[in-house]
């Protein structure tokens, strides 16, 4: 497979790729649309906000001496009259992680210009995510109920309340606004805002073009990415 | 030119303020000289490349001020020279720091044979507690504290009962013999500081901080709060006496325990209770009278 | 033969040797491969609102970022002078209690190091230079970018509101630890510090946008022929704290949000159990010594957010005055890399004393120690640069000079306390204070100085008057270096920092003449600096207009189309790259400076010894 | 603005050549049995360092895959993935230590604030 060039430019693959692309004038991460790297660098600064949230939590657990609540027992729904550890917890899950695979697919389908398929695929996600939002109102008002408070709870350390209402709660803001977003540019696709050239937007330069679609990609998953930390660190520990 | 010169005079300034000042150390009354010895020696390194490199851009100031003749050498790089710079400068920092990472193994590693002394602080003063006969100290908590519990002390801890109540901001201290500091607050950040002891550390609440030293000057010392804890923080003071082992033992014996407090706070009560009878009788015969 | 030098020119910055010797006079000589993107479009403003106001100009965005800063400088300072009138003559102003001295300690240093220095360096240079200096027409995303500043502008408002609310600003310290902060008795724990912690989230987020802006702009926005290793130090910089800010402020935001839940609805994520005033309160359970961790994670990098651009500037700087290329390129880029990253590793350093576990002394003072390395190479290259150099001693070189002068010292200082056991006798002193002071005090700020006398006739197309310019710079150089070296022996004798009064101890009496006398030089300082300002306003009314690159640098920024650059910075066409910014003195050249557009074509007889 | 050319439609976007959908079909089940599996570790309450293991092993793997394929990291040049993937060593340093420091302060709680701890 011969390598790929940008215009007087040999785009080699791994490390010699790296060097050569770092080496190089104009851009360092060769054919990436500038909203696109704006988003990755944008995450990676989130992530440092969700690892500086879970380190706390760490700390905050770890350290404390009284009981910690079992989250097994604390999050179990009762289903047919049983009690199921996590039940809810894991239909959360699958629901983050459809949503997942519904927006990879109109990613997918975004650059291959297939309006109609990016356009309801988008708009699955972003009802993935609205359900996921509902259950976690659910959960967090199931626990209210219970008497989970953020400054106490009747299952042992206090800290519980306060991390798990503190970190879901920004989890689930980010999932509320990538919910907007989603509406709005289910929106913009079938409304063909990336069609013929993109449509310039208010006030601004930017043109529409289908990478709006990866670069709103990027985000849900990293949402999703999130959730597989916070479900292994909050649920399972 | 006068740029030069007065940069030159800045140095030779700081230079001479540093030879005639009449600020500097108290004298050192604890086993911590390692720490001045390694800022000796840091500052003398350290000054020395302050004085050499500033020397140099005076030099260079005074040799290649502007001249339109003259042209600036053309070299973007000196590997060799580079190379040699890199490593001496690595060197001496790794010589300034070897001696401070050994002192500091000593001061995190409490010698088996000091006495333990628990520091409590708050808004805004001190006060002590020493182990009793059985050497240990008991354990505390924030919410037993109350007038007849000063310290707080776990009163089902076994340890706790001996322990020597000090509830004065001025404790006393035995010459040559190594304390273990324990520090705890009960609201905010504070620090047990005594200049002439050059140790130090953090009073946090909700957890126990520690340090030691060993006190090898009998005087009296002024102590200091050294982190800021409210408005008070500045007029936060205490007091240590380093006395000399008799002297120690006669201050230690006149000190009250805990078990002590409770039989007077028991003794109270009861006379309370007695005075509260008292007073019902006297109620009662008064509304008699009525 | 095309083929051949494309892959060479891919990759790495290509030697003389290599080009003359393949090339000769032959038209490829100068080949630089086409633009990978299409031009930015940009979006122009025609109402006076959508001009200066909302506008998304990078430059204007640039200056108004500046002037921002400058006014919470401003009252900084005035802080400072409050604090000095305080401690050097006690009871003087009966108006200063306690409260107030700790809430003018407060905000000094908040709006000193997030709001002035940050904002300054990153807001205001960064806007300016970066577009200019990689050859961009903007910054790929000027919406957003004109966001940044209007959130930065809110997060400024807020944070003066809090003077003006009941119990004032917080009165903390800086470093907000709590218990102190929240807990009642403390001066501003209401209001103040709330808004405090609004407005220091409101500049997260409000930075974000921006840094994303300049990380994307360097990274993904350079012009044709300019390489990483071809940007000015300047750049480099700049790019790196942006890196930094990136990373670190996500924990300052968490311990943000998080305190906020502890004050308002009673969490106890740094709070433990507190007895205040006979009073167990509803807290516990929570650690203090968290709050530490999170906020020095932040804290360290911030402080090479302030330092780094000025060591980028410092060296374009010293190289343009001294006519000489900057001394080592690649190492000073490597060293301005090397310390950020590091940065990251050494935050409990702030920490030794603070009750944490013991033995991270050991690791951080390490990690420390090694950061020591690479900030010695960027001095020693400062001094090899001006040496058999031809240096111009005008005010923008004075300014250098000063900074080679108080940021050794500073450096040095710093190598105290890094070193664990050192650090112990000395943390909380008055030394700690003279130490940051004179490393990320006033370092930055005679760098900050230099740049703008450098940079005033890009901006404005006037020169600042040079005589009032040494007053000034000497004014306030030697009135900053006997503020601030005499106060380290305040710090050897034993004196707790953040006292409101010496009190009565022998020891800190004795330094009472020494007190009076740094708070008359701090009063010198500041008062000097309105010769700056005098200076700027009788040069923008008669000051003589400044030629075209004036200063006769290389870099992309003095080689626009007008000058002051216009919207969209460099006309019809983007400038093309063939070398680095520091081609001072070329041996063989007609000039003593040699701009980067220059194509190779046009100096082949020159020794160019890098591209 | 000749020499400015713009590259032709076909050069422009060298990487984002589309993916077949069979991939991500697979990744989308592979993500749905890792977090079966890690629900099972709950479900049979595996204890200590099996469990950890266990969870982290779980939790890394459906990371990697949404990282690589859904986010597409997998096909991004490695300039991107560096950069991206670097400072993880900064957290990395961060979660060491304050796992020592919580270990640390809790050894001091239950030493100095419960009874029987000084003992």
């Amino acid at each position: 497979m011969s390598d790929p060039k940008i215009d007087g430019f040999e785009l080699k693959p791994g490390f010699r790729g790296m060097a050569s692309d770092t080496g190089s004038d104009q851009t360092m991460f060769k054919g990436v649309h500038w909203g696109k790297a704006m988003m990755w660098i944008f995450l990676l600064s989130d992530t440092f906000v969700f690892s500086c949230f879970l380190i706390a939590y760490m700390k905050g657990r770890g350290s404390t001496p009284v009981e910690w609540p079992n989250p097994s027992e604390v999050f179990a729904l009762e289903a047919f009259g049983v009690p199921v550890p996590l039940l809810l917890i894991a239909l959360m899950t699958f629901v983050l992680i459809t949503s997942s695979g519904t927006m990879a697919l109109a990613v997918k389908y975004g650059y291959e210009k297939n309006r109609k398929m990016c356009g309801w695929l988008v708009l699955a996600t972003a009802i993935g995510g609205l359900t996921f939002v509902g259950m976690q109102a659910y959960e967090w008002s199931k626990l209210i109920h219970e008497g989970v408070r953020p400054w106490e709870n009747p299952f042992g350390a206090a800290q519980f309340g306060s991390f798990f209402f503190m970190i879901t709660g920004f989890h689930g803001t980010h999932v509320s606004i990538g919910v907007i977003f989603l509406f709005i540019y289910a929106y913009k696709v079938f409304a063909g805002h990336y069609e013929n050239g993109g449509k310039r937007g208010w006030f601004t330069t930017m043109k529409g073009d289908y990478v709006e679609i990866e670069i709103l990609g990027l985000y849900w998953h990293f949402v999703d990415l999130v959730w597989v930390f916070i479900f292994a660190f909050f649920y399972l520990w | 030119m006068h740029a030069g010169i007065i940069f030159f005079l800045v140095i030779l300034g700081s230079i001479l303020f540093h030879i005639f000042t009449p600020w500097y150390w108290t004298d050192i009354a604890s086993n911590w000289k390692g720490m001045d010895d390694t800022i000796t020696l840091t500052f003398w390194v350290g000054g020395g490349v302050f004085v050499a490199v500033c020397l140099f851009m005076i030099y260079c100031v005074f040799k290649y001020s502007y001249k339109e003749d003259r042209k600036a050498e053309y070299k973007p790089e000196d590997k060799k020279l580079e190379k040699i710079l890199t490593v001496a400068t690595t060197l001496g920092v790794a010589a300034l720091l070897a001696p401070g990472l050994i002192i500091w193994n000593q001061y995190v590693n409490v010698p088996k044979n000091s006495i333990e002394i628990d520091v409590m602080a708050w808004q805004w003063g001190w006060q002590y507690r020493l182990p009793g006969n059985d050497g240990k100290l008991g354990t505390t908590k924030v919410v037993n504290i109350n007038d007849d519990n000063p310290f707080g002390i776990n009163l089902d801890d076994p340890y706790g009962r001996d322990d020597i109540m000090v509830q004065s901001d001025i404790i006393n201290l035995e010459n040559n013999r190594p304390v273990k500091i324990l520090l705890r607050s009960v609201d905010v950040l504070h620090n047990w500081y005594v200049p002439q002891f050059r140790a130090k550390m953090d009073a946090v609440p909700g957890v126990v901080t520690y340090y030691w030293f060993e006190p090898n000057k009998v005087g009296e010392y002024e102590v200091l709060c050294a982190e800021y804890c409210g408005v008070g923080h500045y007029a936060m003071r205490g007091g240590v006496e380093v006395q000399d082992p008799n002297s120690y033992q006669e201050w230690l014996g006149e000190q009250e325990t805990f078990s002590d407090l409770l039989a007077k706070q028991n003794k109270e009560i009861e006379t309370k209770k007695v005075a509260k009878n008292n007073s019902n009788i006297e109620k009662v015969i008064y509304k008699e009278e009525k | 033969m095309s083929d051949e030098y494309e892959n060479k020119s891919g990759y790495q910055a290509q030697s003389s040797e290599a080009l003359t010797g393949s090339a000769g006079s032959t038209p490829d000589m100068d080949y630089v491969r086409p633009a990978e993107l299409p031009e930015q479009d940009l979006y122009h403003g025609h109402t006076f609102l959508t001009k200066w106001v909302f506008c998304q100009d990078a430059k204007v965005i640039g200056v108004q970022y500046f002037l921002t800063a400058v006014f919470t400088g401003i009252v900084g300072l005035i802080l400072s002078w409050l604090m000095r009138l305080q401690l050097g003559f006690p009871g003087l102003a009966g108006f200063i209690t306690a409260e107030h001295y700790y809430q003018f300690v407060t905000m000094h240093g908040m709006i000193m190091v997030v709001y002035f220095l940050t904002a300054l360096f990153l807001g205001g240079f960064g806007n300016y230079l970066i577009p200019l200096m990689v050859g961009a027409r903007d910054m790929v995303f000027p919406y957003v970018n004109m966001l940044s500043f209007w959130m930065f502008f809110v997060a400024v408002a807020v944070l003066m509101a809090s003077f003006f609310v009941p119990g004032g600003p917080t009165g903390a310290g800086w470093t907000l630890y709590p218990p102190q902060t929240i807990l009642e008795g403390t001066p501003g724990s209401g209001m103040g510090i709330l808004l405090m912690l609004v407005s220091l989230a409101l500049f997260v987020i409000g930075f974000t946008m921006g840094g994303l802006n300049y990380m994307i702009t360097v990274l993904q926005a350079r012009t044709r022929g300019m390489t990483l290793m071809r940007m000015p130090l300047t750049v480099w910089g700049i790019f790196t704290a942006t890196v930094l800010a990136m990373l670190a402020f996500p924990a300052l935001l968490v311990s943000a949000i998080m305190m906020t839940l502890d004050k308002v609805i009673g969490t106890s994520f740094f709070m433990p159990t507190i007895l205040k005033a006979g009073e167990v309160l509803e807290y516990g359970g929570g650690s203090p010594i968290l709050f530490q961790h999170l906020f020095w994670f932040f804290g360290h990098p911030e402080v090479y957010i302030v330092a780094l651009p000025a060591f980028g500037i410092v060296s374009d700087l010293i190289s343009v005055h001294a006519r000489k290329n900057i001394f080592g390129y690649r190492m000073m880029v490597w060293a301005i890399v090397g310390i950020g990253a590091l940065s990251f590793f050494v935050w409990a350093h702030h920490m030794y004393v603070s009750g944490m576990n013991p033995w991270f002394g050991f690791f951080f003072a390490t990690t420390t120690l090694i950061i020591a390395v690479p900030t010695a190479m960027k001095v020693y290259n400062w001094i090899l640069t001006l040496w058999r150099g031809n240096i111009r001693i005008n005010t923008v070189m004075l300014w250098c000079l000063g900074f080679i002068v108080t940021f050794v010292n500073g450096g040095i200082t710093g190598i105290f306390l890094g070193n664990v056991s050192v650090d112990v006798p000395l943390s909380d002193t008055y030394f700690v204070v003279a130490h940051f002071h004179m490393v990320m005090g006033i370092a930055p700020v005679m760098v900050i100085m230099g740049a703008v006398y450098h940079w005033f006739p890009l901006i404005t197309g006037r020169l600042l008057n040079e005589t009032l310019g040494k007053w000034h710079f000497w004014a306030t150089f030697l009135g900053a270096y006997s503020i601030y070296f005499p106060m380290h022996y305040l710090g050897f004798i034993g004196v707790p920092r953040r006292y409101y009064e010496m009190y009565d101890s022998p020891y800190m009496t004795s330094a009472v003449g020494m007190n009076e006398f740094i708070s008359l030089a701090a009063f010198l300082v500041g008062a000097a600096q309105f010769i700056l300002i005098f200076n700027i306003i009788k040069t923008l009314k008669t000051g003589k207009p400044a030629p075209k690159n004036p200063w006769k640098a290389n870099s992309l920024e003095w080689h626009t189309s007008t000058q002051p650059p216009e919207h969209g910075n460099f006309g019809e066409r983007l400038p093309v790259v063939h070398r680095w910014p520091y081609d001072f003195s070329v041996p063989g050249a007609k000039d003593d400076f040699i701009p980067q557009t220059t194509p190779p074509s046009e100096v082949v007889h020159t020794k160019v010894e890098k591209t | 603005m000749d020499d400015t050319n713009q590259i032709n439609e076909k050069d422009k976007k060298p990487v984002e050549s589309t993916h077949k959908i069979g991939i991500y079909l697979w990744i989308w089940g592979l993500l749905f049995v890792l977090s079966f599996f890690s629900y099972m570790v709950d479900w049979y309450q595996f204890q200590g360092m099996l469990r950890w293991s266990l969870i982290l092993f779980f939790m890394f793997a459906k990371a990697g895959l949404i990282m690589a394929f859904f986010m597409h990291l997998f096909w991004e040049r490695y300039a991107l993935v560096n950069v991206l993937l670097w400072p993880m060593t900064a957290i990395a340093c961060f979660v060491f230590l304050m796992a020592a420091e919580f270990e640390y302060t809790l050894f001091s709680r239950m030493f100095y604030f419960f009874v029987g701890g000084g003992a």
